[in-house]
C-alpha cells in the first residue's frame, strides 16, 4: 500500500511525535485529570495510525507488524491481569495493595498508576493491530468462493 | 434553564442525524451524518459535567468514521432503495410507539410518583447536597452509593479524579472485563480477518 | 424541560433500533449500531447529571464532602466508559465482518447476500 | 475457601492473555491446547469442590478489593450460593468436554491458538456471569462471551459461516443495548448496582394505584426480559439461533447451546425475576407465555429440518422453553397470596435439573454431529446411515445422546422432563402439562427420526472411519454425565439442585434478600 503525498509525509512525520507524547500525558495522569489508561491508548493509536497510512503499509509492517501487536497487547492485558491477583494474595481480589500518597501527587493512586499504564499500552497495540489487518485486508483481493 | 435548552436542542440535533443516516441515500452522508451524532453527544458529555467521557467519545468517534470512510471508499454501492416492505416497518414504528409511551410515563410524564428522578436532580442530591450557606450535608444513611464514593475517593483510593478512582480500585473488577472486551473484540478480528479459515480439502459441505 | 429531553433520548434509541431491523445494506445497520451505543450512553449520562453541578474531581486544598455536595454523579460516568469501549469493540468486529462479507459476496446488501448463499 | 471464588474468573482470562503471548514463542506454539485443557479442567475441580463445600453454610460475600464507605462494603460483589455453584458445575462441564473434542477436531482450522484464547476468554467470562452479584458487572462479562462468541462462530470465515456470524452479531447488540438501558433505569430509581440492595431499593419504591408497579419499573423490567428473552433465544427473537450454531464449528456450537444461551440467557432471566425486580404474576407469565412459546414453535420447526445441526439447534430453543416454562410457572406459584414452597420448589428443581441435563445431552449430540461431518463430510440425515456400526464409538455417544433428550427412562432426560411435568399437575396447571407432555412427545419422535437415519440403515458410504481419540473422550465424559446424570439423582440433588433451588426460593422472603449478601 503506497503511502501519500510528500507534504502529507512530512506534516505526519512532524506531528505524530507529539500525538503520542500527548498520549502518554494523558495515560499518566489518569487519575489527576480527565483521561487516563483508555483515552491515552487510543490517542498513542492516532498516532502511530496516521505514520502508517502517511507513509504506506508497507514500511511499518517491517516496523510493527500484526505478530508484535499481537504480543505487546497481551502483555499489557497479562500485567493487568496479574495487578489484579496479585492483589487477591495481598487480601482481597483487586486489592490497590501500594501505599496510597498524598491526594495531588503524582504517585498517589498506588496500582491505578500501573493499572493505567497497562491498559494504554494493551488499548493502542491492540488498536494498531487491527487498524493494520484492516487496511491490509482491504487491500489484496480475496479468492473468489 | 438555559443548560436544559441546550441539551435539549443537541439531543434533538442527535435525534435529527440518526435520522439522517437511516435514511440519507449516499453511504458517505449517512457515515458523516453519524459522525455529527457523535461529535453532539460529545459535547453534551461536556456540558453535564463529564469531561473524562467526552474525551474518549470524540476520539472513538473519530476511529468509527475513518473505519467506515475506509470500508466505503474502495467499494461501490450497489444497495437500490429496497421497496418499503409496510408490514414490518408499521411493526417497528407500532412497537417504537409503545415504548414511547412508557418511556413518557416512566419520566415522570403524568406525575406518577416512582419514576426516573427529575433530570438534574439525581438520587445523589439527596445524600450529598450543600446547605443554604453552602456547607457539604451528607446524609448517614444513603440513598444511593455514589455518594460514598465521592467522599471516600480521594482518602481511600488516593484518586483525585474520583471516575478513574471508581473505575480502577472501587470497580476495578468491571475494568478486568473492560479489558477482556478490547481484548476478545481485537482477537475476534483477527479470526475474522484470516485469509484462510480452514485447510484445504476439508471444506465444509453445509448443502 | 427534563421529560422532553428523556423522550428524545429514547427516540435516538428508537432511531438506532429501526437502523437495525429495517434496514438491509451492512454498512447501514453498522451505523445503527454506533447509534444505539450513543443513544445508551446519552441515556447513562442524563441520569447522573445534577442540576449545576461539576466534574466530580478533586479540586486543590478542597475537602471530600465539598466534592460529594458538588459533583454530578460519577457511577454513570465510569458505566458509559465501559460501554464507549463495548461499542468500539463491537463495531470494529463489525466492520472487519463487512469487509470479509463484500470480498465474499461483493455486495453490502443483505437480501442480495441471502439469495447468493443460495 | 473464600479467596478461591475470584479464581474462577482469574485464571482463565490470565491463561489467555499468556496463550496469545505462548502462540509466538516458537517453542511453545503447540502447547496452548493443552494450558487451555488443563485450566477448565482445574475450573471444573474448583466448582465441584466448592459444591460440596458450601452446600450447606450460607454462601460467604466477597466483595471485589473489600472497599468499604460509613462501614458498609461497596464496591462489586461476587456471589457464591447454590444458583452459581450450579452453573459453574455446568459451564465447566460442557467446555471441558468440548475442549478435549477440539484438540483433534480443530486440526482442519488455521491459527488455532487464537480459538484456543477465545475459548478460555468465553468461558471465563461466563463465570464471570455467573458468580457476579452486580448487575452491571454481570451485563460487562455477558458483554464478553457474547463477544468472544461472535468470533467463534465465525471460525470457519467461510461465507455462510461470516453471514451467520454478522446476523448473531446484529441481534446481540440489539440484546446488549436494551439490557443496558434497562440496567440505567434501575440505576436511576435504587442508586444501587448491587443485586440485593437494588431489589431493596426497588421494594420501598413508591407505586401509583392502580398498577402494581411504576412505570420506569416496568420499562426497565420489559427492556431487561426483552434483551436476556433475545439472547436466550426464546421464540419471538430466536432468528439467529438456527444460522450461529449450526455454522459454527462443533465443539463451539456445543458451547452455545449447551451453555451460553443458558448462562448469559436462562440465569440472567432467573436471577433478575426472582432476585432483582421480585416475583409478580406479570413477570412469571411473561416467561410461562416465553416457554410456551418457544416449546412448541421450536419443536414444529425442529420435526421438519433434514440437517442434523440446524435440527439439533431447533431442539435447544424447544429445550431451553422448558425450563423458561419451569422457572415461569415457579415464580408464578410464589407470586400467589400464600407462597406455595412446596410445589414452586419441585417447579424449580425440575427446571433447574433439565438445565443440567440439556447442558449434557445438547453437548453430547453437537460434538457426535462434530465428529459425523467431519467423517463423513455431510450434515444431510438423507445422506447418512448405518453410522452405528461403521463408527462404533460416535455412534453410541450419539444414541445415548439421542435417547436421553428424547425422555428413555434410564436417562437424566426422562428424569427431569418427569419432574417438570409433575410440578406442573401439582401447581394447576393442566394445560401446560398437556403442552410439556405434546412437546416431549415431539421431542421423542424427532430424535426416533435421528437415530433411523444416522444410525440405522444400510451404511451410504464407503470409505468411513471412527474419529480419532480426543473426540471420543470428549463425548464420552458427556455420556457418562448422561448416564450418571439419571441413576445419581439423589446426591446430585443434595450438592446441586437443592442449594440452588434455596436460593431462588428464599429470595421471595426478606429474610432470604439479606442473606444473600445485602448487609441491614
Amino acid at each position: 500500500m503506497k503511502g501519500m503525498t510528500l507534504i502529507v509525509r512530512n506534516v505526519a512525520g512532524l506531528i505524530s511525535g507529539f500525538v503520542m507524547m500527548y498520549g502518554l500525558y494523558v495515560v499518566a495522569t489518569g487519575h489527576l485529570a480527565p483521561g487516563g489508561g483508555f483515552a491515552g491508548g487510543v490517542i498513542i493509536m492516532a498516532g502511530v495510525v496516521m505514520l502508517v497510512l502517511a507513509f504506506g503499509g508497507d514500511r511499518a509492517k517491517a516496523l510493527l507488524d500484526e505478530k508484535r501487536c499481537h504480543v505487546i497487547d497481551a502483555s499489557g492485558a497479562l500485567v493487568f491481569a496479574v495487578v489484579a491477583l496479585l492483589g487477591l494474595f495481598l487480601g482481597g481480589f483487586f486489592k490497590n495493595f501500594l501505599p496510597v500518597g498524598k491526594v495531588h501527587e503524582f504517585f498517589s493512586g498506588g496500582t491505578i498508576l500501573i493499572s493505567n499504564v497497562a491498559i494504554g499500552v494493551k488499548v493502542a497495540a491492540g488498536l494498531v493491530g487491527i487498524f493494520l489487518a484492516l487496511i491490509v485486508a482491504t487491500r489484496q483481493v480475496m479468492p473468489k468462493e | 434553564m438555559t443548560i436544559d435548552l441546550f441539551i435539549l436542542v443537541l439531543v434533538a440535533f442527535m435525534v435529527v442525524a440518526g435520522l439522517i443516516a437511516v435514511e440519507a441515500s449516499d453511504l458517505l452522508s449517512a457515515v458523516i451524518a453519524v459522525g455529527a451524532a457523535g461529535f453532539a453527544l460529545s459535547v453534551i458529555d461536556l456540558l453535564l459535567g463529564a469531561p473524562d467521557l467526552a474525551f474518549p467519545q470524540v476520539l472513538v468517534e473519530v476511529i468509527t468514521v475513518v473505519l467506515l470512510i475506509r470500508m466505503i471508499m474502495t467499494r461501490r454501492d450497489t444497495s437500490r432503495q429496497t421497496p418499503r416492505d409496510t408490514l414490518r416497518t408499521a411493526a417497528v414504528l407500532l412497537a417504537g410507539g409503545v415504548f414511547l409511551v412508557t418511556a413518557f410515563l416512566a419520566a415522570g410524564g403524568l406525575g406518577m410518583t416512582g419514576n426516573i428522578p427529575a433530570f438534574g436532580d439525581p438520587l445523589l442530591a439527596k445524600d450529598a447536597h450543600a446547605d443554604a450557606a453552602g456547607a457539604p450535608v451528607l446524609a448517614e444513611d444513603p440513598v444511593g452509593v455514589s455518594a460514598q464514593y465521592l467522599a471516600g475517593s480521594a482518602s481511600q483510593t488516593g484518586a483525585a479524579n474520583t471516575v478513574m478512582g471508581i473505575l480502577l480500585d472501587y470497580r476495578g473488577y468491571d475494568t478486568l472485563g473492560e479489558a477482556t472486551v478490547i481484548f476478545v473484540a481485537i482477537l475476534g478480528g483477527y479470526v475474522v480477518l484470516r485469509k484462510v479459515g480452514r485447510k484445504r480439502g476439508s471444506e465444509a459441505q453445509p448443502s | 424541560m427534563g421529560i422532553a429531553i428523556y423522550i428524545l433520548a429514547f427516540a435516538c434509541l428508537l432511531t438506532g433500533v429501526y437502523a437495525l431491523v429495517a434496514k438491509k445494506n451492512i454498512v447501514r445497520i453498522i451505523l445503527g449500531i454506533a447509534i444505539l451505543e450513543y443513544a445508551v450512553n446519552l441515556l447513562l449520562v442524563l441520569v447522573g447529571y445534577r442540576r449545576g453541578g461539576s466534574a466530580p474531581i478533586l479540586a486543590r486544598g478542597e475537602a471530600p464532602a465539598a466534592l460529594a455536595a458538588r459533583a454530578v454523579d460519577p457511577l454513570p460516568q465510569a458505566m458509559v466508559l465501559t460501554s464507549i469501549v463495548i461499542g468500539l469493540s463491537v463495531t470494529a468486529l463489525a466492520v472487519a465482518m463487512a469487509i470479509r462479507l463484500y470480498d465474499k459476496y461483493g455486495t453490502f446488501d443483505m437480501n442480495d447476500i441471502r439469495n447468493l448463499r443460495g | 475457601m473464600k479467596e478461591l471464588v475470584p479464581l474462577l474468573v482469574g485464571i482463565p482470562l490470565g491463561t489467555a492473555f499468556l496463550i496469545v503471548i505462548l502462540a509466538h514463542v516458537r517453542g511453545l506454539s503447540r502447547l496452548t491446547g493443552l494450558l487451555a485443557t488443563a485450566v477448565v479442567a482445574v475450573n471444573l475441580l474448583l466448582g465441584v469442590w466448592m459444591c460440596i463445600a458450601m452446600h450447606d453454610g450460607a454462601a460467604p460475600a466477597i466483595w471485589a478489593g473489600e472497599w468499604n464507605g460509613l462501614g458498609r462494603p461497596i464496591g462489586i460483589e461476587l456471589v457464591c450460593d447454590g444458583l452459581a455453584r450450579l452453573m459453574v458445575v455446568v459451564i465447566n462441564m460442557v467446555a471441558l468436554a468440548a475442549i478435549i473434542f477440539a484438540a483433534s477436531y480443530m486440526r482442519r482450522f488455521t491459527t488455532v491458538w487464537l480459538f484456543h484464547s477465545l475459548f478460555l476468554l468465553m468461558t471465563g467470562a461466563m463465570n464471570g456471569v455467573v458468580l457476579s452479584g452486580d448487575l452491571f458487572n454481570m451485563y460487562v462479562f455477558i458483554e464478553v462471551a457474547a463477544i468472544a462468541s461472535y468470533g467463534l462462530v465465525a471460525f470457519g470465515t467461510e461465507s455462510e459461516e461470516l453471514e451467520a456470524a454478522f446476523k448473531y452479531l446484529v441481534l446481540g447488540v440489539l440484546a446488549s443495548t436494551f439490557i443496558l438501558v434497562g440496567i440505567t433505569v434501575l440505576y436511576s430509581l435504587t442508586g444501587h448496582l448491587n443485586m440485593a440492595k437494588m431489589a431493596e431499593g426497588l421494594r420501598r419504591l413508591p407505586k401509583p394505584e392502580g398498577l402494581s408497579a411504576s412505570p420506569a419499573v416496568l420499562l426497565a423490567a420489559a427492556c431487561l426480559l426483552g434483551g436476556l428473552a433475545l439472547k436466550a433465544a426464546m421464540v419471538p427473537f430466536h432468528a439467529w439461533l438456527p444460522d450461529a450454531h449450526p455454522s459454527a464449528p462443533a465443539p463451539i456450537s456445543a458451547m452455545l447451546s449447551g451453555v451460553l444461551i443458558k448462562a448469559a440467557g436462562v440465569y440472567a432471566l432467573a436471577r433478575i425475576v426472582f432476585t432483582v425486580l421480585g416475583v409478580n404474576p406479570y413477570y412469571a407469565n411473561i416467561l410461562i407465555a416465553l416457554g410456551v412459546l418457544s416449546m412448541v414453535v421450536g419443536m414444529f420447526l425442529a420435526l421438519g429440518q433434514w440437517d442434523l445441526k440446524r435440527l439439533l439447534a431447533y431442539s435447544s430453543i424447544s429445550q431451553a422453553g422448558y425450563i423458561v416454562l419451569a422457572l415461569g410457572v415457579a415464580a408464578e406459584v410464589l407470586s400467589r397470596s400464600p407462597p406455595d414452597r412446596a410445589v414452586a420448589g419441585l417447579c424449580l428443581l425440575g427446571g433447574l435439573f433439565h438445565l443440567f441435563n440439556h447442558a449434557a445431552f445438547k453437548g453430547l449430540l453437537f460434538l457426535s454431529s462434530g465428529s459425523i461431518e467431519q467423517a463423513t463430510g455431510t450434515r444431510q440425515l438423507k445422506q447418512m446411515g448405518g453410522l452405528a456400526r461403521q463408527m462404533p464409538v460416535t455412534g453410541f455417544c450419539c444414541r445415548v445422546g439421542a435417547l436421553s433428550i428424547a425422555g428413555v427412562p434410564p436417562f437424566n432426560g426422562f428424569f427431569s422432563k418427569i419432574i417438570i411435568i409433575i410440578a406442573l399437575a401439582l401447581a394447576g396447571r393442566p394445560i401446560l402439562c398437556a403442552v410439556a407432555v405434546g412437546v416431549a412427545v415431539g421431542t421423542l419422535l424427532m430424535y426416533v427420526k435421528v437415530q433411523r437415519y444416522v444410525l440405522e440403515g444400510a451404511p451410504t458410504q464407503r470409505a468411513v472411519r471412527e474419529s480419532p481419540w480426543p473426540m471420543g473422550v470428549g463425548m464420552a465424559i458427556l455420556a457418562v454425565v448422561c448416564v450418571l446424570g439419571g441413576l445419581a439423582i439423589l446426591p446430585l440433588k443434595e450438592y446441586l439442585f437443592d442449594p440452588a433451588g434455596k436460593v431462588l426460593l428464599d429470595s421471595v422472603t426478606a429474610a432470604g434478600r439479606l442473606a444473600m449478601g445485602a448487609t441491614p
